[in-house]
């Protein structure tokens, strides 16, 4: 089951953006912000970015919403590009606590909307922050005949 | 800086139905005000019916996820019936992933719009 | 029965300013509503100021007065600033009835619109 | 003071329309058919409507929702005609409560608001209901010299 247990993003992913959220009313731009740099990214050939820019913006905003929620100041969104994948990627200052699968009616919707969004998710920590992150690979195009 | 439209909701009423149109983002920093919203017209005397149309909703998150699902609770806790309509896109696929379409839509998983 | 557009509440924000534009009629019938999402304006990280925009309000009665009335307070509370908007006709009349044109609005009772 | 001891309304008068009212969601459809059926009377030629309907629907709104909060149901309103003027009477059953002007920043503002519009008010009761009243005189046309 996706986020039970820590796990590290793919080694090797470039830095493209990041934005450090002060509170709830930041997530509106965060979310503009993220559909934009990654529409603004060359593409390779034999992929698509399709509803990548969606799905991560969604994904963004669920991860800093829960940094903001449950897990301790500074709360830091980095966007990050690996091949053909991009990587979202949220710190937050608590070590102590982490992703924890609920499954209730009213709970535990936002890990479960990253998971069912992302194509690799997972957390660790190292000795300052809690990180959080979901990967997105762009689709290939489909063979024509 | 620019102006941001940030939410909004209609509220409009048909005999003993009442639809509230929301519209914008539905994320953790509105989610208070919406089920507040809700539950009023949910609790309003002569309804016995809410219809929630998200069609010019853009972004739902989770917290908008359990604006609805406490809704259709307190909906069911006093037998008024809570009918979620108009999610596409983004939204809907929200819905789709966490398998609420079902028990919030009238169209159910298999239908698409 | 026809559909009748009960209110509407629109938000909005221009940095840390917040206008939430009220429209149709405020009665005891969804002042509790109203009142949620004023407060919860008020209360939100990064609001210094809410205008409530009451141009496209049809009726205005006492509950209306005492929601604009609780959430100035509540605005004061916190240092927020606070001001009523674009009342004109039997809104404003209510408005300068009770003496409170002055308190909400920035135009005060002498002026007229 | 108005509303502060029991008073009756001019005698005499006569009814034009009764409503009764189940809930707060009447309100709306009280206020405009108030307005509706002041805009279809007939005007003496020396008196105009002016904002009577406007004043009225507002003032039949807020005697009728301090009996729906206030008072005993059944809600009636009625909606009286006498000479150059109009008048909203509105009953309950609670003929123990009656109105009591109230001046704090957050309370009083329905009978302060009726106060304001009318030319008269008042209640009493008599054994089944209190009756809590407001009168409107219709203005007369300025003399033209
Ligand atoms: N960044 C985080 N810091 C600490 N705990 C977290 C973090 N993210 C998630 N959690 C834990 O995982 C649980 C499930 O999160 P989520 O699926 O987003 O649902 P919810 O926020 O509704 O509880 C949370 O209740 C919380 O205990
Ligand atoms: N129909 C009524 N039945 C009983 N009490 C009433 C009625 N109308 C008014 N009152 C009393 O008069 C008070 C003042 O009424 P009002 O000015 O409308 O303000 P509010 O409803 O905010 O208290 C009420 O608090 C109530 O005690």
């Amino acid at each position: 089951m996706p986020f039970d247990r820590t796990s590290l993003p793919p080694p090797g992913s470039v830095l493209l953006t990041d934005w450090t959220l002060a509170g709830s009313h930041d997530l509106r731009r965060l979310r503009a912000d993220v559909a934009d740099v990654l529409a603004g990214q060359r593409i390779p050939a034999a992929r698509m970015l399709d509803a990548v820019p969606d799905k991560m913006s969604t994904a963004a905003s669920e991860l800093a919403t829960n940094a903001l929620c449950h897990g301790a100041p500074p709360t830091r969104v980095s966007l990050r590009r690996h091949a053909g994948a991009f990587i979202v990627d949220v710190t937050d200052a608590d070590i102590h606590r982490f992703p924890v699968p609920v499954t209730g009616p009213t709970d535990g919707w936002g890990l479960r909307i990253v998971d069912g969004l992302a194509d690799l998710t997972g957390w660790y920590t190292d000795e300052q922050v809690k990180h959080v992150w979901a990967q997105f690979t762009m689709p290939l195009w489909p063979l024509t005949a | 800086m620019t102006i941001d439209d940030i939410w909004s909701c209609m509220v409009s009423r048909d005999g003993a139905v009442c639809t509230v149109a929301l519209a914008g983002e539905i994320d953790m920093s509105v989610h208070e005000a919406v089920l507040a919203v809700l539950l009023l017209e949910i609790d309003a005397s002569g309804t016995d019916a809410v219809r929630v149309d998200l069609a010019a909703v853009s972004f739902l998150g989770s917290a908008g996820l359990r604006v609805l699902v406490e809704a259709k609770q307190a909906a069911e806790a006093r037998a008024c019936t809570f009918v979620v309509t108009g999610a596409k896109g983004p939204v809907r696929q929200v819905l789709e992933i966490s398998e609420l379409l079902g028990l919030l839509t009238e169209d159910g998983p298999s239908t698409s719009l």
